[in-house]
Parts: structure tokens; C-alpha cells; sequence
């Protein structure tokens, strides 16, 4: 009988003790959220650095309107596209569950939901500063040369419809999820879609003039190297949300073995892209450096959670090595990408999934390898339909000698630097 | 030995130092200008302020060349800096009394090349 | 019997289980702090952006010390006129518990304090970083052309008691908080108050010469975009902790809520003052969505934990038109506000009030109003009787010439940008 | 008997209790993981800021590797020599728990792991963090003119041995610990052990060319203020993380107080360094001012958890008075440290462990005075070691020439801003 | 034809342009320059050590004009310029030869306007 | 009256400000210049691609003086910027008509100093 009564006891205080963790798991996700936002203006910070001080106000107008667009197109349909519950239209391919936010009254919307780690709101806004960033990778990536209507009506479809579908295959318990596809926070889902993205884009709008003259492959400087790195520093910063968030709780063990493999894939991913570009341009490059850390983030994103240390110290050395070959490559092919986006996280995404399938216990590769292909023939076709659209309709490139005059002026009528005194012939 | 000054478009420059080479003109110095001429400035807007830009980006160059080398010279910066346009630029030719390259103390038409 | 020990032993556990949410909501709270400190860095960055180059030591000066006078000032006076429990001079319109912190003894300070949610230490850190952006929202209306000196008393003064007197009224248990009227997190008694404060500084100071020449505006541009992005960014991440931290506590239904209506009203900010400024000046005004973040952010904060989701994309949309009309008709009364802190702090602050009488279940549009009213007499005459006074005696505004050759030199004798050729002859 | 009963279900519920206690704390530690992390670009821009722009690519890219060799080092041996256990080689002097990572299998590295309050894996990745600190020290008082290999070889020897051996004295339970030598988060085994390296290399390296001509000593300005108030502000940011997580807990009383006594050091430097820099140079001093506030916060980094209020504002306005004293001290001794870390790490940082001694109750001033002039002689001998063995070996300065030039053409064949015009004939 | 090259104060530029303008010269090139003069520089203070800044930031105008204009051009420059302070500045004149409109690769006077 | 232009090396500006000093020359102008000249440029690489930078940092200096200081002050330039390396730069000289010092109205060789 006391044995009863104690277990009622007991199990209130169970009660209050979920109810504690919850409150805890709930904080850290949106702690996480904060850490993911800040990664917008790292995306704003870094590209603005590695392009020219001309396109600079069009840099950062675009990275504002991107965050934006994102999450208000992840309330009106993202969200539920994304994660349809049971709605689903197409059985595993696609689903709607209906517009705008509803959040479920009481603890249903609390406590109840998703298993007690964390609340509805907490789940939307996390969710929603990630769909962001698949946007952001290809505004760096077809900057100083898009029109800029063109960019926001692309970011909107982008962002509001392809990103969501190709995420609920995985995160929102579609096909792929239940092939058994992994991916932790987002190498496939957030960075190569976006990277799929801006490999469309970058087809379809050509380089930026004076890229390629006479055979040869022309160095176009990023205007502010301080810029730069701040936009590195703020992304990592963000990952430890991004990556961390994405253990979905506080758990002491996950949460810090994530903390521990994030980092050291980013430190291999410097170390390695270092002495891969010294090797090859005979000088240390502070860009290449840069992007090599970017590279260790994005190639632990799929498994952070799922390999030992040294595997994710691995993961980053290779990231490091294929990020500066990425880059020299796609310039050889004429792929004119201003910041590197397409290496870093289309490459490096890509080569986060597969490893995933090497190193992660119980991960199929050929299950990886799927995925890889299907997302990317999903979301380069989608991009380059809406590109395509754009581009034959409203025009997808500025005028010649509004590029080179720069969009600062040309679109925008601002200068990023009134006062100091420019020089740049290129 | 004249100098001759050019104001031409910034985005011409490239054009105009190949022309050059290829007139064997190999020595410049490049500083940048705002210039107001026959062309028109453009508007910029900064917090809902319309402002009219009319000093635009220049670029000047400074070219010492012996006396028979003018006609050339002028020539190559046209044929790089044209497109027909407001805003092209000008060229202006002045005496120059003397030249030393400091290196070797050299004066005169030795000095300039 | 065994009833009781078993209560005994809940009870205990109670104890035990109440000290972990007090820790947990504790560290929130100074997590908030961090992210609330930050935003100093988010107003410095921001006012130096968007002025020109030869102030920018002046502004990122007076960013750093107003930290420290408001932090200083709020230890030594403006912690216990804010709160002044019951030691009230002036019924419920004054009171002062002593100079400097005294931390209550033991369980006092900490678990007992306040209701068990935070402890006196991170009431006060909380509340301290508060206080000094009051003062900075005023640096940015008055800069380019403020005396250094006489900008440091106005903020001690303004800052260490004009500012906690206000606050006393509503976040004290001051006659305010008895009506019942609503400020969440402080568009009243942070924004509106800084904001007040600047309309005084502006009048009194009048424009920047050069602003206004033979009856036209022109536009004196800032001189980095870049940083005003980063700054704008770094506003709108501690706005998390400004918004926030005013749930003291962790609690996951509120905190949530906080988050998504705090972060829906920014971006519905950015997207309505593009459209604004768009059809007004025909051009995609960086400058301006840069305000409108902002503006959505200061909608919001009065009842960020009040409003559902829907409320707060009305809430936010109508801050971005706001703040560009506003911009512009600052203009138009010459009124000059460099970095627009009027329009964002004053005039948004006032909408955020009111928006919580329209909006707020139970909260009075008059009661709001009364507040808005009596809290704008009283901060504006305050800041004008000092700047008042600062002008007849040791004078507000640099020499003309200094003003022309720029601050930085004239009162610091340092440049920004040493080496850069800067050209700017406004 | 139910007694009995009761009792399991009481200690079930403790071990739940202490199961979120522990996620709760080591949540904590991870967060300010992210903390001290931004310290490296707070450091990063600081040092960029302080400098001229034709050595900020070089300064960069050290800051981005420091941080890389930092923490793979540490990964490497670092933590185990810190951490030796009770591996002592040399008895108390020097550890060594063997290469890389191991982390005790499931509760041993979890809730058992150190008393319950974090991971084997958090306590890794926080004091890897710490690690890279002192080595970033260095890297701004050889700043403009030491040739990267060099520093990058005596960052790997210095971070990976120098630094954690003399920390295990201290925090890893070696002789000074057994003393009582109380060193909180870091003031010697962090500031002072960075400084003394930075000493050695200033000694070795000479002053910048034209920075003492004819008796005279030079200012060479530094080429970007509101980057150097971007990295104040974000190492203040990242000074949360440091000494509160050194907490290693987020114990409510002792977090709460350290933020505040952090925070009014930090401030009270601020105060004093302005007055009396502007008492000396007749000029309110930006750099100065910025300065002061590291002063402050270096100065309570030994003792935040065990003073008052009241004494950290003294030993911050102590701070802040003997870090201008000190930058011009140096100056007069002509060891030019371009970015003030001498005064700022190794002065400031000794004053704390001795205002320890002073201020802390049971802790005895000739115990922290046996601890600075210990760690003083073993830091500064094995850095002269290293920068002098690589003097006659490698050589430690760029050629006079590629100085004049600057180290990013030099060195990196990479400009910091390209297109700008930057006029510099130092 | 003659070539005017002016010193003057940076925050004079405005009143100097409107001066011209009145003059009905509109064409002119300007960048920005470092001067010694007779003005005495300022002092700097950087972290506590004094600095004498010697070269003090003036803007360069040069205006290409016909030789009747050189006496209108040169009182406006004055009126603009002027402060009766040390710093306000100089004007050259040199003998300019030819001048050459890109665009239309027009010569000599007509080219100069 | 003569105009000196003089291209010299960035950092050799402080010795041939001493030099000119010395030879009580306190007046000139300096500006910011790219020099294209027997120098060779320099590589930079950036994200793996390597480019040629020919345009070199240099430093133009305007002194204007009254023809009987043309020599000393030659000297002293050159004493001041000499390296005997390649890149050394060079030194214009050319007529000036006249020389107005705005403060003053003064004109001639008056004003020159
Ligand atoms: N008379 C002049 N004196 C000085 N600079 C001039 C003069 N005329 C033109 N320039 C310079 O040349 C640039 C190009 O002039 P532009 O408007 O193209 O002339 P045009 O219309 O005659 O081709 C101007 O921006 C200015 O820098
Ligand atoms: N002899 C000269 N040669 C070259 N530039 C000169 C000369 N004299 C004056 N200047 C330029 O004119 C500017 C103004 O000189 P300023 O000190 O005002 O002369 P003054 O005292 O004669 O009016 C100087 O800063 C410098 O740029
Ligand atoms: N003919 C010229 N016309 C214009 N500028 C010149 C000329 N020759 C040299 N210069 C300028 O002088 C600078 C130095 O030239 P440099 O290569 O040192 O010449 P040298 O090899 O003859 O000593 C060049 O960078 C350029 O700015």
C-alpha cells in the first residue's frame, strides 16, 4: 500500500524532473538558435570580404533579405512542408500539413511534444534559421553579377519550397529516413542543397567579367581580408548551434562528443588546407586557410554525433585537402564561384555524407550514396528550372557596365565606403 | 620631352596599358581622380535622401615620353580608352623641361624610357 | 504515518528540485547578460557604420565608456532607485534603497530572492547591462558633433538617474506597474526614454553643418557598411537576451514564444521597410532595412510574451513603415538623427507601447498612453534641462572647424583608419 | 521497512536529481566553451586593429592557425600533461597521461568524470580553448615583423609543452596547488605564462624599424579602430565564458558573482585608464581606454570568485591605472610591443595573482609571489630558449625590406584590402 | 591653353565648385593630396606617445582652360578657397600644349570645354 | 619658376623630407601613385590563382620652386631616394607660369615658399 502511495510519489517527481530537463533542453535549443542566427552574418561577412569592395552594399543587402525571406517563408509553408506529420501527399516525397504556424495547445505544445525535449516554437524557430542558410550559400556564390529581383524571387522559391520537400525525405521521416540516410545536421540537407543551388546558378550566369581573359584564369581579389576572417570566426561560432542544436537536447554525452568533433574537424580542415595550398602556391593563403576551416565544419556535419575523435580528425584532413583542390578545380572548369561555396559545401557536403557511410556504425554507404544522388539531381533541377525561368523572363545578370561599375551603385545607389578612395580596374 | 596627362575611365585601364605595350610604352604612373566634365553624374540615395553624385571615379595618368613618341602615345590611349561615350575622357599635353632617373642620376631623353 | 515521512522525503525532494530550476533559470539569465552586453558592441558598430570616417574613434569611444558610466552609476545609484522595494521617498514615484550593492545574506540573496528564480548578482548584472543603452541610443542621435566632455556628464546623469527614476515606475512596483500598464522588456523604459533623450540632445545640438543648405537636406553618408551590418546583427542577437532575459526565468512556454514573435517581428521589420523605402526612393535601401530590423525588434519588446505569432508579423510590418516614414519626416522637421536612433527608438518604442494596449489581452490602451505620456514629459524635459544647462555653461557642440575636420582629431587626436586615403570634404 | 523503501526512492530520485544537475553544468561548460572560443577573434581583430593594414593578412592568419595548433597540440599531449593524473614523472613537477584522447568508458568519463559536474569530453574542449589563449598573446607582441614559420614552430613548442606543463603545477594538481597558490581561471597559468613568452620574443626580435629613431621613440598607428573595438568587445564576450566557466559549474551563487565581479573590473579599468591616460597625453585615448578594459579584465581573471564587489572594482581601477603606466614604460625601455600585451597579459595578470594575496582571505601573498616568480622564470627561460635556438637557426625577423613592405605581400603575396588606397611611408 | 593646379582646403571644396560653377566652368579634376605648407600640422596621441602630423590632407584640383579664362578661373578658386587663413592654399598655372577629347578626338581649344 | 614632380619610393619619403629639409625646402605636395616602370612587379596568390601585380606602390611629390633652387632641391631628392636599385623612381621638371598663395593673394616667386 505505502509502496503505492510512494510510487505515486515517486512518479510526480519523475514528472518534475522531466519537466526540469525539458525546461534544460528547451533552453539549449534555443541557445543553439541564437548561435545558428549569428551564422547569417557570418555568411554576410565573409562573402562581403572575398568580393570586391564595389558589390559590397549588394552583399550584405542580399544576406539581410535572405534571413528574411527564410523565415518567413518557413512559417507560411516551410514548416509544415518540412515536416508534414502525416500529411503526406506524395507517401514519403512530399506533404503539407497546412499554412502557417499551429502551434498545439497546452503540453501538447509543450512537454508532448516531440518526445519532451523541446516545444513546438523552439522546434519552428531552430528549424527556421537553418532553412536560411541554404539561401545564403548561393548568394555568395552568384555575387557581383545577379540581378538582385531576380535573387530575392529565387531565395523565396528556393528557400519556401525545394529546400523544405528535399529536407522532409530526411528530417521529416520521409523516404530517405526510412532507407536508414543519415545526416546529423545538414552536410546533405542544408549545405549541398544549397551548394546544388549555387552550382545552378553559377552555370547559368556565366563569370564575372574579367574572370577569364585570353585562356587565362584572372585572381579577383576579396576587398577586406579582416571582413573575411570575421565571417569565419561567426560561422564556427554558429556551428557549435548548428551541430550542437542538433542533438536536439542537453544530453551531457552527445552534446559534448559533438562539441569535441565539430572543432577538430575544423582545426584538421585548417591544418590540412594549409599545407595542401602552401604546397601549391608556394605561399600560406589566408583564404584558402579560411575556407579550409569551413570545409572541417561543413565534412563533420553529417556525423558529429556518430564517429570517435580521431574519425573526425580524419574527416577534416581529407575536407581540408579537397576544399583547395575544389577550389582550383572549379576556376580550371570555369566555374566562377567568388567565394568558394561550391567547394565548401557542395564538395565538402557531398564528402561529409559519404564518410558518414564509412566511418558511422550501422550507416550504409550505398544508402548514402542515394541520397547524395537523388538530393542532388532534386535540388540542381529545381534550381535550374527557377534560374532557367528567371533568366529567359526578368533576367538573371546585370548589365555589363552596371558590373562594372558594381551593384553598390548600380542597384542599390549606396556606396559600402563613402569617402575612402577605391581603386580597382578590374 | 613631353608629359601627358590622360583622365580615362577606370574600367578602360587594362585596354589602354595593352595598347600601349604594344606601342613599346612600358612606363606610367596611374593615381585616381574624381572628374567633373560633360557627363553626367548619377544619383545615389542614402536613407531616403537623394544625393547627385557629380565628381566620378577617374583614373589619371601620367606619361612622360620623348617629343616623337607624343603622337603615338595619344593614339594608343584613344584607341584604348574610346567607346564613343560621355565620359571617355581627355588627354593633355604639356612641356617637360627635364628628367632624372634617380637610380643612375641619367637626365634628359636617356632618362625617360 | 509513513504518509508523512514519504511527504517529508517529497518535500525534500521539492527543495532539491526547486534548486536546479533556480540554477537553471539563473543561468539564463546571465547567459542573457552576455547576449545583452553584446548589443553595446551591436550600437557601436552600427553608429561608427552609418557616420563618416573622421568621428569614428569620437562614437566608438563613447560606446566603451558609456558601458562603463552605466554599469558604475547603476552599481552606485541606479540599482536601488530602480527597485527600491519599499523604501519609496516620493510615493511610488521615488525611492532609493542606499548607495551600492548590498547583497542579502545566504539563501537571501540567491534562492529566496525574488522568488527563487535568480539571485541578487544576476538581477543586478541583468539589469545593469540595461541600463546603459539608454545612454547609447543617445550617442548615435547626438554624434558628429557633440563635445566629448559634456557627453560624459550627460550620461552619468541621465543614466545613473534619470533613467532608473522612469524605470522605478513600472519595473520598480512603481505607481505605473500599479495601473497595470505593460512594458515587457523595455520599449517604454529603455527605447522611449533613449529615445526622449535624444529628441532633447538633437533639438538643442541642432544639425550637422552641412546637412541642411539653402532649404535642402543632403545626405551625408556613413562610411562603412559593413560594420553597420555587423552591428545591426549583433543588436538583433542580444535582442534574445534583452527579450529574453525579461521572462526571468527559463520557463519553455514563454522563452519560446519570446524567441519566434521577437525574431517573426524583425523580419517582418526588414521586409515591409524594404517595400517602403523601395517604392518611396525606387531603389533597395540597405540603410533602411537595416532600421527596419531594428524597428521590428523595438515593436516587439513591450509584449514579445503577449502576442501570438500573427500579432507580432503586425506588429513588426507596421514598425518597418513606420520607421521610414519617420526617418524621412525627421528629416523633413530637420531634425538630424545620423544613425536614425529616433525613428527606431522613440518612434517604435511609442508604437510598441501603444501596440500592447491594441493587442494585449486585459492591458489598457489608456493606462499605455498615460505611461507614454507621462514617461516622455518627464524623460525629455530631464534630458533637456541637462543639456540645457550643458550648453550655457560648458557648451554642447565642437567648433565649427572641429566639427569640419572631424572629431577624431579634434577631441582624440587619433585617426580611424590611419593610412587610408580618405576623401570627404562635406 | 517503507522506510527502506522510501529511502531507494529517494536516492533513485537524488541520482535523477544529480543526472540533471549534471547536464545542466556541463550544458554550461559547453556554452562557455563558445565563449572563450570568440576570444580568438576578439584577439584576431584586436591585434589587426592595433597594427598597421600592410601586416593584417600575416596577423590573421597567425590568429587562424594559433588557434588550429592550439588545439590539436593539445589534443595531442597538451591535455595529458596538464592533466597527468597521477602519471607524475617528475613528482608534482611534470605529468604525462600518455598521446591523445581517452576517454574513461561511460560513467567514469560522464557523471563520475571529475565529481559529477562535466564530461571528460567538455572539460577537453573548454580547456582546449584556454590553451590556444597564451599562445595568441605572443602573436600580437611580434606582431609587423616575425617571419611566420618561426612562429608558427614556437607557437606548436610553447602551446603544446611550455604552457601545459607549468599549468599542471597549478590546475593539474602539481606542487603549486599543494601550496595553495589560487590562480581562479587563468591570470598566470594563462596571461602571465603568454606574457613572459611575449617578452622573450620582444627581446629578441628588437623594436619595428622606425619605431625608435634618433632617441625618439614613434608612435606607428594602428590602422583600424573599430576593429580593434570589435575585438575588445568580443574578447569582454568571450571573458564571460573564461572565468565563468571556470566555475565548472553553474553553481547560481558563484556564477552570478563572478559575471558581476568580472564585469565591474572590467569597467572600473575603463574609468581609471581613461583618467589617466587623459591626465598624461592631455587626449582621451581610444586605445588606452581599450586597453584599460582588458586591464580590468586580466586583473580579476586570478580571484573573480572570491572577492567582493567592492574589491573588484579596486583591483580593476588598479588595472586600468598600471596598464597605461606600463605601455609607456615599455615604450621608454624601448621594448615595442605593438599591440600593448605586455602591459595588458603579463603586467596586469601578475598584478592579479598577487592582488589575490592581498584581497583573498586564506591565501597567502608569499605562496602567489613564489607562484610568479616560479612560473616567471620557467615561462620566460623556455620561450628565450625557443625564439633563441630558431634565431640562429631559422631566424625570427623578416628581411628589413619585406618589413618596409609589409609581411602580407611578403610573406602571404596576398593584400588585407585590396583596391584601397592606403598610404603608409612608416 | 593653360593647366590650373590648386591647393586648398578639403571642406572648401563645395565653396570653390559653386564659385566655378558661377563662372561657367564645369570641368575639373580633383584628388586628394598631402601638404607642407607654412600651416603647422597637428599632434596625435597614440597610446601615449605624441605624433606631429606634418602632412596635412588638402585636395588637388586641376582645370585645364583656355588662356582668356585663366584670370576668372583663378579669382573664383580665391573667393572659394579663401579664409585670410594659413593653409588656405596655391594655385600653379603652367602652359598647357594640346588637349584632346577622346570621344571625339577633337584638339586644342575646342576640346578643353 | 619650375614644377617638380619626383616619383619615389613609399618609404624613402621621410629621408628625402630630411634632405629637403636640410636644404630648407619645407613646402611640397604628396600624393598616392602606381608606378608602372623598369621594376618588376611582384606575385600574389589568391585562392590558388597567381597574379601579377606591375602596378607598384609609389609616391608622387609636387615642390614648386623658384628656378634657382631647381638643383639643390634635385639633389636632395635624389639624395634622399637613392637605393641604387632598380625602382629608385624618377624626377619631372616642368615650366610654371605663375603662383598664387590664396591667403595672401600674393603671386609669383613671392608665393612659391
Ligand atoms: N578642362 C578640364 N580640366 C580638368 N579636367 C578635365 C577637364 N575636362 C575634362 N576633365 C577630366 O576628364 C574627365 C572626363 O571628362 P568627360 O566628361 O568625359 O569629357 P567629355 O564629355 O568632354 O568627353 C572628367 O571627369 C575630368 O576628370
Ligand atoms: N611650393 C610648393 N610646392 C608644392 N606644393 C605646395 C607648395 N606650397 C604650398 N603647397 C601646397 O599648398 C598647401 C597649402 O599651403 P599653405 O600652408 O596654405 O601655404 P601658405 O601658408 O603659403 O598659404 C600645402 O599644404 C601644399 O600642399
Ligand atoms: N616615363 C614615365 N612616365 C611616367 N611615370 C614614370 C615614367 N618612368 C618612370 N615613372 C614612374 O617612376 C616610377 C619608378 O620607375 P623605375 O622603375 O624606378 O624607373 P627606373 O627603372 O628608370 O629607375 C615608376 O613606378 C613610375 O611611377
Amino acid at each position: 500500500m505505502f509502496l503505492g502511495i510512494s510510487s505515486v510519489k515517486a512518479a510526480e517527481s519523475n514528472v518534475m524532473l522531466s519537466e526540469q530537463m525539458f525546461t534544460l533542453n528547451n533552453l539549449w535549443i534555443l541557445i543553439a538558435t541564437v548561435l545558428v542566427f549569428i551564422m547569417h552574418l557570418g555568411f554576410a561577412t565573409l562573402e562581403a570580404g572575398l568580393t570586391r569592395a564595389k558589390n559590397c552594399v549588394n552583399i550584405l543587402f542580399k544576406n539581410v533579405m535572405t534571413v528574411a525571406i527564410g523565415l518567413l517563408t518557413f512559417a507560411l509553408v516551410g514548416f509544415n512542408i518540412m515536416y508534414p506529420g502525416n500529411e503526406w501527399t506524395i507517401v514519403k516525397w512530399f506533404g503539407f500539413a497546412g499554412f502557417g504556424l499551429n502551434c498545439p495547445e497546452g503540453a501538447a505544445g509543450l512537454i508532448n511534444y516531440n518526445g519532451g525535449n523541446y516545444s513546438y516554437y523552439a522546434d519552428f524557430i531552430f528549424q527556421g534559421m537553418f532553412a536560411a542558410t541554404a539561401a545564403t550559400i548561393i548568394s555568395g556564390a552568384v555575387a557581383e553579377r545577379m540581378k538582385l529581383t531576380s535573387y530575392l524571387i529565387f531565395c523565396t522559391l528556393f528557400v519556401g519550397i525545394v529546400y523544405p520537400i528535399v529536407g522532409s525525405w530526411g528530417w521529416g521521416g520521409g523516404w530517405l529516413s526510412d532507407l536508414g540516410f543519415k545526416d546529423f545536421a545538414g552536410s546533405a540537407f542544408v549545405h549541398s542543397v544549397g551548394g546544388w543551388g549555387a552550382l545552378a546558378g553559377v552555370m547559368l550566369l556565366g563569370p564575372r567579367s574579367g574572370k577569364y581573359v585570353l585562356n587565362q584564369s584572372k585572381a579577383i581579389m576579396g576587398h577586406n581580408m579582416p571582413l573575411a576572417a570575421i565571417g569565419v570566426f561567426m560561422l564556427w561560432m554558429g556551428w557549435f548551434g548548428f551541430n550542437g542544436g542538433s542533438v536536439f537536447s542537453a544530453d551531457p554525452e552527445a552534446l559534448s562528443l559533438v562539441f569535441v568533433t565539430t572543432t577538430m574537424s575544423a582545426v584538421a580542415g585548417i591544418a590540412t588546407a594549409n599545407i595542401t595550398s602552401w604546397i601549391i602556391s608556394k605561399k600560406p593563403d589566408l583564404s584558402m586557410v579560411l575556407n579550409g576551416c569551413l570545409a572541417g565544419l561543413v565534412g563533420i556535419t553529417a556525423c558529429a554525433d556518430a564517429v570517435t575523435v580521431n574519425e573526425s580528425l580524419i574527416i577534416g584532413a581529407v575536407s581540408g585537402v579537397i576544399v583547395v583542390l575544389a577550389v582550383l578545380g572549379f576556376d580550371k572548369v570555369r566555374l566562377d564561384d567568388p567565394v568558394g561555396a561550391l567547394s565548401v559545401h557542395l564538395v565538402c557536403g557531398t564528402w561529409s555524407v559519404l564518410a558518414t557511410g564509412i566511418f558511422c556504425e550501422g550507416i550504409s554507404f550505398a544508402t548514402q550514396l542515394i541520397g547524395v544522388v537523388v538530393i542532388g539531381i532534386v535540388s540542381f533541377a529545381s534550381a535550374y528550372a527557377i534560374f532557367g525561368v528567371l533568366k529567359v523572363t526578368l533576367g538573371i545578370r546585370v548589365h555589363k557596365e552596371e558590373e562594372l561599375r558594381g551593384l553598390d551603385i548600380g542597384e542599390h545607389g549606396l556606396e559600402s565606403y563613402s569617402g575612402f578612395q577605391i581603386f580597382d580596374c578590374q | 620631352m613631353k608629359l601627358i596627362i590622360a583622365y580615362i575611365k577606370v574600367e578602360r585601364l587594362n585596354a589602354v596599358k595593352q595598347e600601349l605595350y604594344k606601342n613599346e610604352i612600358y612606363k606610367m604612373s596611374v593615381t585616381n581622380a574624381l572628374g567633373c566634365g560633360q557627363q553626367r553624374g548619377y544619383h545615389e540615395t542614402y536613407r531616403g535622401t537623394d544625393v547627385e553624385v557629380n565628381l566620378l571615379k577617374k583614373l589619371r595618368l601620367e606619361i612622360a615620353v620623348n617629343s616623337e613618341f607624343v603622337e603615338q602615345t595619344i593614339a594608343a590611349i584613344i584607341r584604348g580608352a574610346k567607346t564613343a561615350e560621355i565620359g571617355d575622357g581627355k588627354i593633355f599635353i604639356m612641356p617637360l623641361e627635364g628628367c632624372i632617373r634617380i637610380r643612375t642620376e641619367e637626365r634628359g631623353e636617356e632618362a625617360i624610357g
